[in-house]
């Protein structure tokens, strides 16, 4: 254990990731760490600094992993290898306002969801009911959904389930005012994964259970 | 180099180190003594450092000389006003007890009990405790998270998506009977099951109707989708009407039918 | 060779991290993915959800990246094919007990320091020998501890190692006073990258130790 002079086994076989490395920048390095380290190993350690950090790493500190001094550019110029070796992966090195740093793709992101499942929000009991309301009774004005739920709707609630895609206008009434008829749309049938709006629980169904509730409790 | 040793490694394994003699001619400064001193973890431990300093036999210990150390390092810590703990008080008296029942003839009928060595139970629990010192220090050689490797962590963006709220059937369910128990509305908006493919059917009408032109009665039927479904369209073409959502034309006996979105025209 | 259908699209230049790749894992995962994912778009994601985690992955998780369902021992030979493709760098996927995770090799460690100079405290003695014992001897109560160490056991003791999240009360013993049965938890394992409490230094191995040690002293 003690033994250990270099910094890294020079015995070992070229490192996998290696592409075909531009001539220059290896001469550049052997230069550089002259037995010490060479390009390959030195490029090892800025990938695992940067693969353990999650803020950015600035150039000036990046520096300081290496045992001769460097300047920017054959810095950079690693790092931009570097980079350039992780492009098929489902991480990549970027540089940001502030410095290096590995992220996730965003394309990898759909997979990575599913291992951090966050409670997904939910919608409040206005926007349910009024959803429950238009899935029921459509067409349905706002006036309709407000004469059934008993107080006033927002516009607020309507946007949701607009910007959802769930819900639309499909027409007016033809009454003082002329208010819009809204509808459930496919959408809202596909994301419920029902084929058809009958293959949501039946009224008869739901009043039966209230009728038993309303019995039982007398 | 020898300071952070001392710090970092129980005493018992420095062997020899002048440090640690007793003061005979040798100078030690007071504040390393105190720092060696308040580095024993018990009486166990001094006992031990005792043992393997003077290369003592843990399996044979001569009672005496074992005491004899012990009591003058008790004396040294009490000198330097360390606060001892009340176990090697108490240890000190365990220790002269065994001693006492050592010099003590033994019975000529040797029982099981009184026949054990007043030591062993002394020697079991130096030995144990001598395992465990040695375990604690392999585990912390052990390479830790944090202190002698990182653990990999890359950034994940979670601005990419938004997360939407997810509905079920269940819940429109509930809404729904929220709002029945709430409501005196059961009589009013009794709807049956049927009726249920009929409203769906009277926003598909709607919605071919959109254009606000007039549209052939015919063509909001779809004859291959079978007779139930043209029966609902039918239906639901009737309740449209009724609720003056469409009206409904026909400019010569037995022409066509004409039916579009209803105008300010049938106002009541 | 030429009976590969295609893993890989072809048009991709091959990924830097591709070692020859075993001709069974490739026929395999033709078939396992059909035309969804290939082997080595599925490693892609399984690296990068590794990687984007601190916590070590159990297979259970590590089964949701995939589209298609997956024994463990298909997804376990996947993962020791890409612990394979990264035993050349500076950082490793190991597999403790909870699961799998990387982390930098320990050798890279002289170098990462350099970045982050604050290093978390040492373990007092009095920590070790306690956590020792737990280890050693689970579960026991503060009681036993103070036994074996002849000396009391400071109540901030036992909490330090229970904020480091290593040890765990698991129970009561059944004696007057109900004392805490404490024992060590998985996370301790995973810092000290282990996957079984049998991979701590057996008591056998420590005490042929002490004997040399007892022998060379003499």
């Amino acid at each position: 254990m003690s033994e250990q002079v270099e910094p890294l086994p020079q015995s070992e076989a070229p490192l996998p990731v290696e592409t075909e490395p531009s001539p220059e920048s290896v001469t550049v390095c052997t230069d550089l760490f002259g037995g010490k380290m060479n390009t390959e190993q030195f490029k090892r350690v800025i990938e695992a600094a940067l693969l353990t950090t999650t803020e950015p790493l600035p150039v000036s500190e990046l520096k300081k992993l290496s045992d001769v001094s460097l300047d920017n550019h054959q810095l950079e110029t690693l790092l931009e290898e570097l980079a350039q070796d992780w492009q098929e992966r489902g991480v990549e090195l970027t540089r940001v306002a502030s410095g290096w740093r590995f992220r996730a793709k965003p394309e990898m992101q759909q997979y990575l969801d599913r291992l951090n499942p966050q409670k997904p929000p939910r919608y409040s009991r206005a926007v349910l009911e009024t959803l429950a309301i238009i899935a029921y009774h459509q067409p349905v004005t706002r006036g309709d959904i407000e004469e059934i739920r008993g107080v006033a709707v927002s516009s607020q609630i309507l946007k949701t389930l607009e910007a959802r895609g769930w819900i639309e206008a499909i027409g007016t009434r033809d009454t003082p005012g002329k208010p819009e008829l809204f509808a459930t749309t496919k959408q809202m049938l596909d994301d419920l994964n029902l084929r058809a709006l009958q293959e949501l629980p039946s009224l008869e169904e739901i009043g039966a259970l209230l009728e038993q509730e309303a019995t039982t409790a007398g | 180099m020898s300071e952070l040793q001392l710090s970092l490694h129980p005493i018992a394994r420095i062997h020899g180190e002048p440090l640690l003699e007793l003061p005979q001619g040798l100078y030690i400064p007071p504040d390393a003594l105190e720092l060696v001193l308040e580095n024993f973890q018990g009486p166990l431990d001094l006992l031990l450092y005792l043992i393997r300093k003077h290369n003592l036999d843990v399996l044979d210990i001569p009672m005496a000389e074992l005491t004899r150390q012990y009591m003058s390092y008790i004396e040294m810590m009490q000198q330097h006003r360390l606060e001892l703990a009340a176990e090697y008080l108490l240890m000190a008296a365990v220790l002269i007890e065994i001693k006492s029942r050592m010099l003590l003839p033994r019975p000529p009928k040797v029982s099981e009990e009184d026949g054990e060595d007043p030591r062993a139970e002394l020697m079991r629990r130096l030995l144990e405790y001598e395992q465990m010192k040695q375990a604690a220090q392999q585990l912390n050689e052990l390479p830790q998270a944090g202190r002698d490797f990182e653990i990999v962590q890359v950034l994940i963006e979670n601005t990419v998506r938004e997360r939407l709220p997810e509905v079920s059937v269940e819940d429109l369910r509930q809404a729904w009977l929220g709002l029945l128990a709430r409501a005196k509305l059961n009589t009013h908006h009794k709807v049956r099951r049927e009726q249920l493919s009929v409203r769906e059917q009277m926003t598909h009408v709607l919605r071919c109707l959109q254009g606000g032109e007039y549209v052939a009665f015919d063509q909001l039927f779809e004859l291959e989708s079978g007779v139930p479904k043209l029966v609902v369209t039918f239906i639901a073409i009737l309740e449209l009407a009724k609720e003056y959502l469409v009206e409904i034309q026909q400019s010569e006996i037995f022409g066509s039918i004409y039916v579009r979105t209803s105008r300010a025209i049938t106002a009541e």
